[in-house]
């Protein structure tokens, strides 16, 4: 399946977002992710599955003014 | 003492944490300015550097208020679910709110931080709004549940310090009772203590700290001027007079006509 | 550590001594602001009230530097017979040097002040000079046997703050290595952490902090925005930009149309 | 003797400057004194003659900006 | 030349007709202004007075193009209505719109002048906003149909100037093909002058030039100020530098060391 | 009408004839600026050249006053001399004194000013010394023998406007009846109103319209920007107030709460 | 009947706007009209009937800034 | 003879100052003429001496500001 990640296509098996966030090695704890524009919340990444073409985003801290 | 949705704080500076030139000047600055609250963001991670993580921890071990910007959002949405992705990642209802209309100038957009304002307020956050000046901006923002409001400086990044005294002095007299703190595009310490002067609760600095030569004795002189300006408020500045007075009583004075 | 005549002193800011609603609020707005050397001055004494005993014996305790001053002098001569009068009465070689020009602006008589700087330097005096930015009157002052020099930054008493920035900078410029004061019309610890950032060696005040609601607290608010300026001074201020730049990194923000 | 005395008229027995200070009892190390417009130092009172018409200044400490 | 929603204007200067001493007063300084374009308004006319009558009967006299305004209206509604109004009494479909959104500073509401903005351009209306100098405002209002803007100078009546020159300069780039006037506050040809040398299409006057002790002669200065303040612009200003350069060649000036 | 050591003149623009990029630009620029008085200068003429007799004829072409000047001098004594040179050569009494005190600054050198003015007052040369803002310069000048009096704008070339506008009103409060012109640091037309505004009697302009990309129509653009100040002085300023307030009268506007 | 006209009370036989404009001797010309809050154009004073309680506005023109 | 001319050396027969402005072809009522750092007025140029290393100086007009 050919996703979006964080705007670049990437290729993965995973069918959910949690699974994505433990193939690429994530720290659950310290991302934040959404999907298609929209945020989705840490306790639904489980059950939030994954089609082709769609689009990722996955965040961490960062400096900030 | 500064209280800011309810929370008590001793210091009015707030500091951002980004350009400053390695993470340890990062830490050296935020403590020797006495800053109780930073600024942080959010940014896409490449899977397996765990840079954020680092920076998390980093930030964690300042033992500070974190206040997470939406910076570079366009749009009430995506500064929404930046806003959101910032909760959870940061563990706090606070959000900076920005909502860039201009590219060239980073204005603030009016309709879009009142938009994203009613939406964050609704759901439960506590906004700063990174704002102009605009007086009846102020109004829908704390019509939308705002209870601080952040006016611009100047220009984000310009150090121009007080681009608008008259406007952000009318902004102070209009509000007297909401905490404001100015934002953005302040370059000295002389501009922080004018803000405090001015009344204003507190500043927020970034890049005329992280951008010093040398930032940690920078975030001290900051510290240091936002304290002064802040007593001279308490203390009844004198009002500019049109017309010289001596300092030394003339009456008296040595050979002086007046005997 | 600035260094003025051959004394080392760790503050930067001076204090007048006049215009204190009382003796008490005078020595507490000393000693909060930190100041190392206070002005003082002379008038005419009526039999048998010792009210300038008590005034002297009241500085004597405060244990700091004593700068008399030759105000209300109108002519080089009246300034010298002063300044030696003071050095008697204080103890002191040194004199702030004070010849107006102009009753109503108070302005520093060029002509007198280079007159009297002469003839106060051959006689021993170390001469604190009350002048106006002019460079040629600095460079003349100097040639005169002046080791330090005070332009003012507003007329005395005005609270305006720095009134010609420009030509303060360039008398910065000019005499690098000169110890530079800023001299009457400062009305904000604003205006003092401004002169300081200006690289300015240090600031006297009185006007403003006799005159403050709290005159203890004022002093305190000086003696900050002194040591803020003069931080942010030597930690090296970002120049001022014409067009804004994001503090945040937009690269990698979210929704960021940059990617 | 008539002397103009801080620039009022004063009557004085005193025949020096020294012996105007003490009989004004001004505490002769907190005082400076002029005679006709110029300085006459601590020392030179006891020396320095006053005649008839002539303006003393006797100063003291005060406050100064 | 300027030309605003298709009509071509020789002079750049624009008269309010309000507080002149006299209606003989009013034509005169009109007249020797040179301004093609005044402000009218509307209000209540009481039963038999007539006042209105003549008012408009000496406006008509003029010769000159009459844009009524909003004065006064606080919301939207009552703007949209007045100018409705406006056009049936004045028969143009020009209206400068004003919705105010604090009765203290009179500062425009952004929010309320979108609203009223769309709904007059969809219906026919030229509308000529004033407005702060907010860039996003700037750009909803075009969107709205708004062809022309008029920002802000200063707070109305008070004649400080250009208050915000850095606003109002970016406001200038960021639009360089929409006609825009400075509206409000400005108190002195030289302001006027300003103005136009930022690139301004042309200011707006009215106290400044009906509270003048000779408003005819007023007028005339602001009409000349315009047209110096454009002819500069176009004959390509200086840039300021930050040091002094000799204007007479000094190369071979008398004894000067440089042969 | 302004009246400068007996002469009449109706202008009251001054131009200096240095750095245009042709002689015909620098005709055109005098006859479109209306000025009536244009500074000239001397130099070392190379043998055979004559192009001082060509640069001579076309000014005398110009048919106005000539006013030569002494740039370039550092002393008194060069002057001076320069003075006496100028007056046999341009057929005149009248000299603007320039004694240059510092070569960064381009700044007057007060005390070679008062010498120099002594010696041609005495000689019988009419003088318009170029000096700083100074006060007791000012008057020292006066008792010299001076009776017209030109005070700096900003550093000369720097286009800076004016630099301190306090200095400059108390300089024009303090001689009411003396002929005041801004000398140097004009760059734009708007600086030439405001400091007609405060009561100067003249300016003289060079670099600003010399060096605009239209010297011609910069020329028009200062000569009525000083008409347009004049003429507002004349006509009464309204004073800057602090507060806003409607021009149009709020009392029976429509839908006004007021009624 | 009772109506505010310009904010004070005013009793008229006027049953429409034109009537009212007529009795009040108002160039029809030179004014506007607004009833409640809403604009009324000149065409349609005639067929715009007043009622009891209406709010009237009758402006004209004035000086503006 | 040598002498300094407008600040570079210069050989001339001339000897007076008149003689050396007929000689270097100036025209002699445009230009003014100083001598050693004195002025020398026009009509003293004719008995005014010129000595080996004397400081001659012409000057014509210019622009100024």
């Amino acid at each position: 399946m050919l996703i979006e990640m964080n705007g670049t296509q990437h290729k993965t098996q995973a069918t959910t977002l949690q699974r994505l966030c433990d193939e690429l090695e994530f720290d659950p704890l310290v991302v934040a992710t959404a999907l298609n524009g929209d945020f989705i919340p840490r306790e639904e990444r489980g059950i939030t599955g994954l089609t082709n073409g769609d689009r990722v985003e996955i965040f961490a801290p960062m400096q900030g003014g | 003492m500064l209280e800011l949705y309810g929370r008590q704080l001793e210091s009015r500076l707030m500091l951002g944490t980004a350009q400053y030139p390695s993470p340890d000047l990062l830490s050296q600055a935020v403590r020797r300015s006495g800053a109780q609250i930073v600024t942080v963001s959010l940014r896409r991670e490449s899977a397996g550097t765990k840079s954020g993580h680092a920076f998390w921890t980093l930030i964690q071990d300042l033992n500070v208020n974190v206040l997470p910007n939406t910076a570079g959002c366009q749009t009430a949405r995506d500064a929404v679910n930046t806003a959101k992705m910032a909760r959870e990642v940061f563990s706090t209802n606070w959000i900076k709110l920005e909502v860039i209309g201009d590219e060239a100038s980073l204005q603030p957009d009016p309709f879009g931080l009142v938009e994203a304002a009613k939406t964050l307020a609704a759901d439960g956050f506590e906004v700063f709004p990174y704002m102009t000046e605009d007086l009846v901006l102020a109004d829908r923002l704390l019509q939308a549940g705002c209870r601080v409001l952040m006016p611009w400086g100047a220009p984000i990044g310009t150090g121009r310090g007080l681009n608008n005294v008259l406007g952000l002095s009318m902004l102070r007299t209009h509000f007297p009772e909401v905490p404001l703190v100015v934002d953005a595009g302040i370059g000295a310490p002389s501009h922080a203590a004018k803000a405090m002067e001015l009344g204003y609760d507190a500043v927020l600095i970034n890049t005329a700290v992280a951008k010093a030569a040398n930032p940690a004795a920078m975030a001290d002189a900051f510290g240091k001027a936002v304290e002064a300006g802040r007593l001279g408020f308490e203390a009844g500045l004198m009002p500019k007079q049109d017309t010289a007075q001596p300092s030394t009583p003339v009456f008296g004075a040595p050979f002086s006509p007046f005997g």
